[in-house]
């Protein structure tokens, strides 16, 4: 029973973390380009503006306009709270396992673009277009990276994954190292930043992300900026609890949780902090340079598996 | 075995088969198409003879009564049909020009030795004799075919399918002594209906395309 | 009682060749057809349906032989859960279809096509379907199966008014006759070695691997032309999509798994020994096709071609998981193999379902707007809005999305791919993960297209005006969608218990089922082992449902929760028209560049006849150019030299008979 | 006797009586009832034969072999008159015909009956020969019958090429009763079949072989076999549609019919030599080439009938192949696609005729859009060319079935071959076929009176033949093939 509380806790938990994240991001951000930028809880002040605001639907939208955001945001925040986040073998991690993940994401993309292409207008089709030639190619990369780990493990349970890493310690496979790469590729990608589309922008013809959101104002516009966010954060606790699982609570102690939590907040400070760093220093790529950069995540997780299969294993 | 020892009627059979070989040769080479009517009427009346002379030798009663046919069928009727045709058809001066007649009456003579030397294992040596004359006979029926094959006068392509017909009565009656009566009859009933349709048909041809000249019957191909 | 089912399957084999009897009087009596042969259809459906699921449940095994054939090889007939599963297949869609038809029909009566032909060949269609899965001899089996291609291929020519029809059907016919003569071929090296024609003896055989392999390989020609597997495939996107769109649905939905019923039945039941090489040689073409099909299907602008396409993508992934099944089987993993073969099962019903109530969707829009172009629709959703949830299941589902049942088929051949570390081989072990990076690719492509085509017809505005006035379409036909619509949810919500149906037949076929999938309780499916994967569709599902409904609740608490109508902002550009809005074209494009060496486009602009300048694009598939149209060529040459026999003169004419003879006596002596 | 007599004297009567009546309705009717009578007579003949093993007698010999043959001819016989009737009549009105050629027409009809069934039933192979010859000339008049300059072209040709075939195979003949005479000591019976096949063991080996090449060749020309088939499509294209129906449907079968009890002589006197199998790998060799030859040609025609008439040279080339093939399967998949196809092949040429009359040309190109504008035309002829092409339900599909199956087992590669030439033949058959029945129709095309009777009752013959072949058919092929095999099936 204790277990599900935590479950139900730690879900929340993404939820509540999401615009922390962000807001750290965007800040160190600011601070490495000399600006003062917003306050580090400027995004729970953005969502709660737009709660509040009034909603404004095209008349030519349909149902699915509406229906959309709430599909979205509950699809990515399931996907999340199957992601063992501060303790480890959790009831809902049985639930669904890392293609599952996979696939709810999937789903949220799915209804994303749809409400993109539902008004009508030029810019959501095009968003709706570019972000399913992203996912496309990003979705078999990360797949692969995922099918390192879940062959390295014997098991496609992320808690599975987690538990082999902790057992045989810290140990240089190199599947793993392309696998990271692979990771880090697709979820650049996926959580659109910086260099395959820019949060931070609305220049219309180079919007992907943005350019499906457009027409959606208030609670809508607040449901989809924050699924976003929790994506976001999806993609790092993965990245960091994946490979570097230490300090996850493997009991339900306090203690451990406390211990865990910090664990992931600091891990999850850090690539925040990494990701600004690149995202500073990177320039945005035209939309047709994308293929070839997320191919490269393609390989890298190809090569993952390869390098698994045929040095880690020993015909 | 050699001729010496054959009896004489044998001789004289083996002798009217090689002249009618040497009368097929003649036909294969005739130019002028009433000339070749004559020689096929010889040609039938040696048929006639050697049945004649093979009546003479045997048992078989009713080989007389086939020389009789044959020789009103094939040395009178069908070439007074042929002619009359002719004269008919308005072609008692026609000549036809074979393009190589050299090579032809080569062919015909490789055709001879070819069947020759197909008979050779046939039997065993007691029927030297009969296999010989099939031998002739055969080379008849293909020098027939050959000349059907090189001419392309209508008159002159019946010809040859009688000549052809000429080697078959030969063989039935030098190897066979006469095929069954009632064979012999249906035989000759075919050939004359034949005779009286290549008749019909001459004028038909002549109708539709004003000759005689069977290459000009060329509409029904499927080369283009 | 064990051959009730048996005799229940054959009696809807006699209602379906009922409703194509009676179907010949609609000549004189147009209603006919609406009334009693299409509802005789559904009938028909409706047994078969039963009759699979008693076997599959009862695990029955009956056969039986009817007084017909040939003196010394009647018609044998069987049922066991293999046939079971795929009378299930048929019958879940048929009976949707007749639902469906009943409406759809009506608007051929009083047209120029004659009703005859359409009952009578549906009806013969099924039965020979019907037919095909329950025989249990050669003869039979070709009878029923060219009687299937053979009725189909009249539905194809039904509407034979348009040339381009026309030759689909005759490319149809010649591939199917093609096909059936490979089938022909390999049963007959079976029953060369196995005695008999009656699958029993073929059963009994002995084959030595050299033969083996040349069964397989025929079989999987013959099958594999079938199921319009890449490079064959060319005719498929071509024949499916001109048939009136509920036989459409039954071919794409129905006929193109008989061929997988098919190659499952020689290969896997006949056959005997499996080769690892023939696994490695199904899941390279299997690849092949999902690909090939998933992005030709994305480039299609017309929708019934779009989804034929997509059959062949689909059809790919059903023929990976065979081929990983066989893999397993001939390296001694039939737990594994078991796992394969079920996902594949899986596939294969699922596809049935949704691609059927895809194809009825299409014909709904075709219905109500004759339109099949993408390009012309648009913000059909809120005109057709039964027509347009239901489709948007279709899309969902076919698109591998939790918690529907594409996802589920799909995720088992993840699962069983994954298990790729039990095989013993490097080269094998590092060849079955390459399979599924294609299999992810395939999958996400999928998504894209079918963004495309539900954000094209039913979102945005209308591309043309006959759209615009689009009308729902009458209740039996979206009565008939919402059937399929609910089993595809019911799939995807229930997987255990649907594995458990289609474990009699991995039973039958490899000696061992998949019972730990269940083993954990209804909710939680594990295919191999709690440990290494489960999924619970059914948590999902709640879970889902709870938290929408706790913000839903949430945010109607609040005063603001009703919605402002306002122009759409579109970065506040001029209020956008119809016009403006992507096209399917224009939604493909850039995936089009980024794959642009597979295929042979032809865009630039062309003056239309009003003089108005318009952008053309054509894609043409490669498979013609390099497969079809030569072997086209050898013919009509080798015909060309051929004709020189026939030169007209008789005295050549002789000269053969002449040469012939003397040839003949030269060789005989 | 009696059912002998009363299956050949009908057509010899009727035929001399038919060059006599002048009025062309008295002359078709009177056709019908002379063709009624004959199917009447090999009806009652079958039942006798069906008792006693053997009919014998007057040089006349039915068994199991030929007995079903007669039947056959006298039902097509019957069937085509039936349609043979309106179709005249409609010639005539067209005036393509005189009143004279009419009374030749009916007359030489019940002729041609006369030689198919003298050929059958007949125990001489000197009679044999005649009967073959009989046919020739009595349709030869018949293919030139309109007059046209293609007409009496194709008229020559068949003429010229069969005599001469012909012609060949009395050579044959010839060595054959040579062969005998050396054997048997009463002379006079050394062209009955029954006695030399008795003594056929003893017949010297080098005469036989030579001999059947001749008798090969000449009755080959006659089956059509490639490269002496030329004369086929010509004088089917040409002549009247009632006779190609029977050209294709008949003679074409006696012809065949002939060469294979040849083939059991020659079997029999090769058996002890080296070469017991020539006479089959002969045929072999003749029917695949045929087949695969007349299949290309299918690709290239422009002539409804020549397109048939080809497909019949196709299906002459896989029996002969199957009866090469020999062994009891083969044979009786051979037997049974002697009747499937002589039925559905009669059936095609009674529904071109049909079509040839709506569209009012036999050129492929301009018959267009049969099922729009006359149904029952239009689905005859798909049906049918289903039919021929092989599909299931129908019986061809069995016999090629039996046959494939046959081959498979005794010479595995050849199946490639056949395969491959039916799928051309399929494609051939069907890129012609399309426009034809499909399609909008010309302008001012219009529907005809047709009788499809003869039509409908083939074909469904044939489909019945492909669901269940009834017990005593079976029994009657088996006795045949055990009369050519040695041993049955069943």
């Amino acid at each position: 029973m204790s277990a599900w509380f935590i479950a139900l806790l730690q879900a929340l938990l993404c939820v509540a973390l999401a615009p922390l994240l962000v807001g750290w991001v965007r800040r160190v951000k600011a601070r490495l380009q000399n600006r003062r930028g917003a306050p580090l809880l400027q995004p729970y002040a953005d969502l709660h503006k737009l709660m509040i605001k009034e909603t404004r639907v095209a008349h030519t939208a349909s149902p699915l306009f509406r229906v959309a955001p709430y599909i979205v945001f509950v699809a990515i925040w399931l996907a999340c709270a199957t992601v063992p986040l501060i303790a480890l073998d959790l009831p809902t991690a049985g639930i669904a396992d890392i293609i599952v993940l996979v696939g709810l994401l999937a789903l949220g993309r799915f209804f994303l673009a749809l409400a993109g292409m539902d008004v009508g207008t030029a810019f959501g089709g095009m968003g709706a277009s570019r972000e399913m030639l992203i996912s496309a190619l990003a979705e078999p990369a990360l797949l692969m990276a995922v099918f390192t780990l879940a062959m390295t493990a014997h098991s496609t349970s992320l808690v599975g994954v987690m538990e082999h890493h902790l057992t045989d310690g810290f140990l240089l496979r190199p599947s793993y190292l392309f696998a990271f790469g692979a990771l880090v590729l697709v979820a650049l990608a996926e959580c659109g930043r910086i260099p395959v589309d820019n949060p931070s922008t609305h220049l219309e013809l180079t919007m992907v992300h943005e350019a499906m959101l457009l027409e959606y104002t208030g609670r809508h516009l607040a449901l989809m900026e924050w699924a976003a966010w929790i994506k976001l954060l999806l993609y790092g606790v993965l990245i960091v609890n994946v490979f570097l699982p230490w300090g996850i609570a493997t009991v339900f102690t306090p203690a451990a949780l406390a211990l865990g939590l910090i664990a992931v907040v600091v891990k999850l400070a850090l690539l925040g902090a990494a990701l600004a760093l690149g995202e500073t220093l990177m320039a945005k790529m035209r939309l047709f340079r994308v293929p070839g950069f997320l191919n490269l995540a393609l390989l890298l997780g190809l090569l993952g598996l390869l390098s698994h299969v045929i040095l880690e294993v020993g015909a | 075995m050699s001729l010496a020892v054959m009896p004489l009627l044998q001789q004289f059979v083996v002798l009217l088969a090689a002249l009618a070989l040497f009368l097929s040769f003649v036909l294969l080479a005739q130019t002028r198409l009433v000339a070749a009517i004559h020689v096929f009427a010889w040609q039938g009346a040696l048929v006639a003879a050697v049945t004649f002379t093979v009546a003479l030798t045997g048992h078989a009663g009713h080989l007389y009564f086939s020389a009789i046919l044959t020789l009103i069928l094939k040395a009178l009727l069908i070439p007074w049909m042929l002619h009359r045709l002719v004269r008919r058809l308005g072609l008692e001066r026609h000549t036809e020009r074979l393009r190589h007649p050299a090579l032809v009456v080569m062919a015909g003579v490789a055709l001879v030795i070819f069947s020759y030397w197909l008979v050779l294992p046939m039997v065993e040596q007691g029927l030297a004799f009969t296999r010989n004359i099939i031998a002739v006979s055969l080379a008849l029926v293909l020098i027939g075919l050959l000349m059907m094959v090189f001419r392309h006068q209508a008159v002159a392509q019946v010809l040859g399918f009688m000549s052809m017909e000429n080697g078959l009565f030969l063989a039935a009656v030098s190897a066979t002594a006469g095929m069954p009566l009632v064979v012999e009859l249906g035989v000759a009933f075919d050939l004359l209906v034949a005779m009286v349709l290549f008749g019909v048909f001459f004028f038909q041809i002549r109708e539709s395309i004003d000759s005689l000249d069977v290459d000009r019957l060329n509409r029904l191909t499927e080369v283009e | 009682m064990s051959d009730s089912p048996l005799v229940l399957a054959l009696s809807s084999l006699w209602l379906a060749l009922g409703s194509s009897a009676i179907s010949l009087l609609a000549g004189r009596e147009p209603r006919l057809l609406r009334l009693a042969a299409v509802p005789l259809l559904g009938l028909a459906g409706t047994a078969a349906l039963v009759a699979g699921l008693w076997t599959l449940i009862a695990e029955t095994n009956a056969s039986a032989i009817l007084p017909l054939g040939l003196p010394w090889l009647p018609w044998h007939v069987r049922l066991d859960p293999l046939s079971g599963v795929f009378l299930v297949l048929i019958g879940l869609v048929t009976g949707a279809v007749g639902l469906y038809g009943r409406d759809y029909v009506r608007h051929f009566e009083g047209g120029r096509e004659s009703l005859i032909t359409l009952g009578g060949f549906s009806g013969l269609f099924l039965a020979g379907m019907l037919l095909v899965v329950l025989a249990d001899d050669a003869f039979v089996f070709m009878i029923a199966w060219e009687v299937m291609s053979l009725s189909s291929y009249f539905l194809v020519a039904f509407q034979h008014e348009q040339a381009a029809n026309r030759r689909a059907a005759f490319l149809y016919l010649l591939m199917a006759h093609v096909g059936g003569l490979a089938i022909l071929l390999g049963f007959g090296v079976l029953a060369a070695f196995g005695g008999g024609f009656d699958f029993a003896s073929m059963r009994a055989a002995e084959l030595t691997p050299l033969w083996a392999g040349v069964a397989f390989a025929l079989a999987f020609l013959g099958f594999g032309m079938k199921a319009g597997l890449a490079p064959l495939h060319a005719w498929l996107p071509e024949a499916h999509p001109v048939a009136p769109s509920h036989i459409s649905a039954l071919m794409s939905g129905v006929m193109l798994k008989v061929a997988v019923y098919g190659f499952i039945r020689v290969v896997l039941d006949l056959n005997g020994e499996v080769h690892w090489s023939w696994g490695v040689t199904l899941i390279a073409v299997g690849g092949l096709s999902a690909l090939v099909g998933v992005l030709f299907a994305l480039v299609q602008t017309d929708l019934k071609r779009l989804l034929a396409y997509s059959s062949v993508e689909n059809l790919g992934i059903v023929f990976i998981a065979l081929g990983l099944a066989l893999l397993f089987q001939s390296t001694g993993h039939p737990n594994l193999a078991a796992l394969a073969l079920v996902a594949a099962l899986y596939h294969a019903l699922n596809h049935a379902l949704f691609k059927s109530l895809l194809f009825l969707g299409a014909g709904a829009i075709l219905h109500s707007t004759h339109e099949r172009d993408l390009d012309q629709m648009g913000g059909l959703l809120r005109r057709m809005p039964w027509t347009g949830s239901f489709f948007l299941i279709g899309c969902l589902s076919i698109s591998a999305l939790p918690p529907f049942n594409g996802f589920v088929s799909e995720w088992l051949i993840f699962q069983s791919a994954l298990q790729a570390w039990n095989l013993e081989s490097g080269v094998l072990r590092s060849l079955v993960p390459i399979a599924s990076a294609v299999l992810a690719l395939t999958g996400a492509l999928v998504a894209a297209t079918f963004v495309k085509v539900y954000g094209i017809a039913f979102l945005g505005q209308a591309r043309s005006r006959h759209v615009r006035r689009a009308r729902p379409s009458p209740k039996g036909m979206w009565a008939g969608q919402g059937v399929l619509a609910a089993l595809c949810v019911l799939f995807g919500v229930l997987p255990t218990q649907i594995l458990g149906l289609l474990d009699p037949v991995a039973e039958q076929l490899l000696g061992t089922g998949v019972p730990q999938a269940g083993a954990n309780g209804w909710l939680w499916l594990t295919p191999i082992s709690a440990e290494t994967a489960s999924y619970s569709a059914p948590l999902t599902i709640l879970l889902l449902a709870l938290i929408a409904g706790a913000a839903i609740w949430w945010f109607k608490r609040r005063a603001s929760w009703r919605v402002r109508r306002c122009d759409p902002w579109d970065c506040g550009f001029a209020a956008p028209t119809p016009r403006m809005q992507y096209s399917a074209a224009s939604f493909a494009q850039p995936i089009r560049r980024v794959f642009a060496l597979l295929f042979l486009i032809d865009e630039g602009q062309e003056q239309g006849a009003d003089g108005v300048t318009r952008y053309r694009l054509r894609i043409a598939d490669r498979a013609r150019g390099w497969l079809y149209l030569p072997v086209a060529r050898a013919v009509d040459s080798s015909a060309r030299q051929v004709a020189r026999l026939q030169s007209g003169s008789v005295r050549l004419y002789l000269g053969w008979t002449l040469v012939t003879l003397l040839v003949l006596l030269w060789v005989i002596s | 006797m009696a059912p002998l007599l009363l299956t050949l004297l009908p057509p010899l009567i009727g035929g001399l009586a038919l060059f006599l009546v002048r009025a062309l309705g008295t002359a078709g009717r009177l056709n019908l009832a002379v063709s009624g009578l004959t199917l009447l007579g090999s009806l009652w003949l079958a039942w006798t034969v069906a008792r006693v093993e053997v009919v014998a007698g007057l040089g006349f010999r039915i068994d199991a072999f030929n007995v079903y043959l007669i039947v056959l001819t006298a039902f097509v016989g019957l069937t085509t008159a039936i349609f043979s009737r309106p179709y005249m009549e409609h010639v005539q009105a067209s005036g393509r015909i005189s009143v004279l050629n009419l009374r030749l027409y009916h007359g030489l009809y019940q002729a041609f009956m006369l030689t198919m069934l003298v050929a059958l039933t007949t125990d001489n192979l000197g009679v044999l020969w005649v009967a073959v010859e009989g046919a020739t000339l009595a349709t030869v008049l018949l293919v030139s019958l309109y007059r046209t300059p293609e007409a009496v072209e194709a008229a020559w040709k068949y003429f010229i090429l069969c005599g001469v075939g012909i012609a060949l195979a009395l050579f044959g003949t010839v060595l054959t009763y040579f062969a005998a005479q050396l054997v048997l000591d009463d002379t006079e019976s050394g062209l009955t079949w029954s006695v030399l096949h008795a003594h056929a063991g003893a017949l010297d080996p080098t005469v036989m072989r030579i001999a059947f090449v001749f008798l090969l060749v000449g009755y080959g020309t006659k089956v059509g076999l490639v490269p002496m088939h030329q004369w086929l499509p010509d004088a089917h294209s040409e002549g009247p549609t009632p006779m190609s129906a029977v050209l294709s449907g008949l003679l074409l079968n006696v012809a065949l019919y002939a060469v294979v009890r040849l083939k059991m002589l020659v079997d029999g006197s090769l058996a002890a030599t080296d070469t017991p199998h020539l006479a089959g790998a002969l045929l072999m060799g003749f029917g695949l080439v045929s087949f695969v030859v007349a299949a290309l040609f299918l690709h290239r025609q422009r002539d409804i009938k020549r397109l048939f008439s080809y497909s019949s040279i196709e299906h002459m080339g896989l029996m002969t192949f199957a009866f090469g093939v020999g062994g009891p399967l083969a044979t009786f998949g051979a037997l049974l696609h002697m009747l499937v196809h002589s039925l559905t092949k009669s059936a095609i040429f009674v529904t071109v005729g049909h079509a040839t009359h709506l569209a009012g040309t036999q050129s492929i190109e301009r018959i267009r859009g049969l099922i729009r504008t006359q149904p029952a035309i239009g689905w005859s002829l798909l049906f049918g060319v289903v039919a021929i092409a092989g599909f299931p339900p129908f019986g061809v599909f069995t016999s090629e079935f039996l046959l494939l199956t046959a081959t498979m087992q005794t010479y595995p590669w050849f199946t490639v071959v056949l395969l491959s030439g039916l799928a051309i033949a399929f494609a051939g058959l069907f890129r012609h076929l399309h426009p034809m029945v499909y399609g909008t129709a010309p302008e001012g095309q219009t529907p005809v009176s047709a009788n499809l009777l003869p039509v409908f009752v083939h074909l469904g013959l044939v489909l019945w033949l492909g669901l269940a072949i009834p017990g005593f058919l079976a029994e009657w092929l088996d006795r045949a093939t055990a009369l050519i095999t040695g041993g049955g099936v069943l």
